[in-house]
Parts: C-alpha cells; structure tokens; sequence
C-alpha cells in the first residue's frame, strides 16, 4: 500500500498491509497534526501535494527501503486537504525478520520521505496560515 | 512551455501553472533563470525543478513535451 | 494501556491509547507468531507470564520510559495462552513530542521488555515443543 | 515456604508449585542453595528469584509470609 489520498489514513489497513506469516517485526509510524508548532497555536493544517510524483517518490523509496535497508514490506500513505488536529498526517509501517531493521527502515523512511517526496504544509493559525516552505 | 506551481509560488502567482512564453528552454538551468526572469515573484524563491516527475539536475536537457514543474522545500510528513 | 492478556491485542486501540493533541509522533512495534525460529518449522506458541510480576515490570519500563526516554505516553500490552502463526503477541507504542524520541523510547521498551519481564515462549514444532528459557 | 515455578521449571518439576520444607531459609541465596538441593531437576537450572513479584539479590533476607518465584530466562515479546 503506497499511496497519496485525500482519504482519512486508516491505521489498521496499513498495519494489514505489511502482514506476513514470516516476518516477526513490525513497526508502524504514525505522524498526526499537532496543536501547536514553533512556539504558536495551530489550529488545522492543508497538506497539498504533486500527486503524480509524491507517489512515485514514495514507490522509490519504498524500493530503497527493501533493497538496502532490511525492509520485507513496506506500506507507505500521505493525507492531503485540511487536516485537523490530531488527524494522521502520515503512516509508515514496515515488516523485517528482525526488529533492528524494522525500526532502522522505518526512520530511514520517514526521514527520507520528509527530505523528498513532493508534498506541502500549511499552518494555519488564529491570523492567517503560512507555508512551511516559506518560514525563515 | 507549461510550468506547474506548488504551494507557496503557487500562492505567489495566484496560479497553479503559467506559461512561459518564446522558444523552451534547452536545459533545467535556463528554465531556473527564464521563469525567476518572467515572474519577479519567482526571483527570490527556493525551489527545484522536476522535469517529468523526477527531480532534475541543472544540465539536464528539455524537450517541449516534457513536464515540468517547480519544487519548494517539501514539508510533508 | 500496560496489560497481561489472555485475549487477542487491538492494535487500534493500543495505538487510541498513546493519543493526544501535543505528540506529533507515535511509534508502534507490534511482535507477531513468526512460522520458523532457529531454522525450524514453528506451528504455534504458548506464552506463561508470572501476572502479576509482569505487569508491574511493565508498568516499571513505562514509567522508566516517560522519565529517562522522551515518551510522553506509552502502552504496552503482551499476550499470553496459545497462538497461532501471524498472531499479535506484544504491542509497544510511545507518543513524543519528537519522533527521534518515540523511535528511540519504543526500541528500548521492547528490548528491555525482552530481557526482564517474566513471560516465557514455548515454541512448538511438528515433532514437540521447547520452552525458549531452555534452548542451549 | 511456598516456592513459585514457570515455564520450563514446573514442566520439570511437574507442578507449578512446591513447598520448601524446613526452616524458611534466611535470604535468598540459602533458598536458591535449598531449592536446588531439595529437587535435583532444578539443580543445573538457571533461573533467579523473585521476592515479592520483584527480582532479589543473594543478600535480601526472606519473610515467612514472602511471595517467592523461580524465574527461568525470560522470553516475552
């Protein structure tokens, strides 16, 4: 499961996703919108992304995550629109015999997807939102 | 040749794409330039610039059917 | 959520119970029923836990967590009785504010979980079975 | 003194209790001493001791009405 949506991130079905009789470990990470940032109050969030590429990034890295760090199966889903508090932003979910490489390939992959793949959020506050590309 | 804008330049140009008029630009260097030329906006934004999706390296080659588009900073997760 | 069940895990409701509106990030390692173990075929378990010593250990690694680990909040619950291959036999999840911190408070509860908190696997293959405590 | 067994000590000792007969020993290395020599399937066994649901050194002295456990390898998770 590798997917950009503006569909509510269903936690359960990307934990699913991984499932498989031989590897023991799994580790899921779950990134939901904070009620505050920087030191301000947020109220909601707008995630926007370029849908096409997001997705092939996340495929890319999914490959990567397979092909170098340990990772049997990968599930990889970005949330875009408006966001409230609390909404899963992101989930990232790996499989691995072993539950070093599960833990490594899964922070390797939410690092990595946060540093790549082409995806935008707008803070919003109690006067106005800003691009977290354009802070300072 | 069409340009895509995301995020904060598309903010910018109040537009999701524009059109950068004359002949295209042989190589991802000149768009850079081009487009930072024709919309002042542009000028002083960090971005990159992806041609069909992936990102591109400077001296990479254009062709006018490609797609392209600019990259802010990414912030998702 | 720090439990000794007999009954199946939710990983739902494990990861409900980290929530909140200040952490940003949640990591959940979830232990499944692999089907082999030192190169053998395994076709279930049975897990024992000493009950009542297993749960305030695990409460111990929670409250350890929070104090010297950056979780801001954690569950653990672990399984016992028979399970069949693919079945949940732990959940560890860990909410912070940083999800440097959560990685990190949620690799070190299951390894530490690993190495003191008395329940005991008892690996059955075609031909018997073996307590874990007891392979050479 | 009652004594607590799990996993693969109350297989050997096909019970999960036993009872230590005799004086309760005075701490927890004599009890580790007493319990191996009273059932010789424990003798080469590796395990520590629980007083209280708690894991003990060698010098912590015992109560009669303490709630002792041999506590095999752990293998959760």
């Amino acid at each position: 499961m590798i997917a950009v949506s503006q569909q509510p991130i269903d936690v359960a079905s990307v934990l699913a996703a991984v499932e498989g009789p031989s590897e023991g470990g799994v580790v899921l990470f779950v990134g939901r919108v904070r009620d505050h940032a920087a030191g301000r109050t947020v109220t909601h969030l707008d995630y926007e992304a370029y849908g096409g590429m997001a997705e092939s990034e996340l495929n890319a890295l999914a490959r990567e995550a397979r092909a170098s760090h340990g990772a049997a199966r990968v599930a990889l889903v970005h949330r875009t629109g408006r966001l409230a508090i609390g909404d899963v932003a992101v989930a990232v979910a790996v499989a691995s015999s072993h539950r070093g490489e599960a833990f490594a390939a899964c922070r390797w992959l939410i690092d990595t997807l946060k540093q790549r793949v082409p995806i935008w959020k707008k803070e919003w506050y109690a006067d106005g939102g800003q691009w977290i590309s354009d802070r300072p | 040749m069409k340009v895509l804008l995301f995020a904060g330049l598309a903010e910018a140009l109040g537009a999701r794409e524009v059109e950068l008029d004359g002949a295209p630009p042989a190589n991802v260097g000149e768009l850079d330039a081009r487009v930072r030329e024709a919309w002042p906006a542009l000028a002083p934004q960090r971005f990159r610039v992806a041609v069909n999706q992936r990102y591109a390296r400077d001296d990479e080659a254009l062709a006018p059917e490609d797609e392209i588009a600019l990259i802010p900073p990414v912030s998702g997760g």
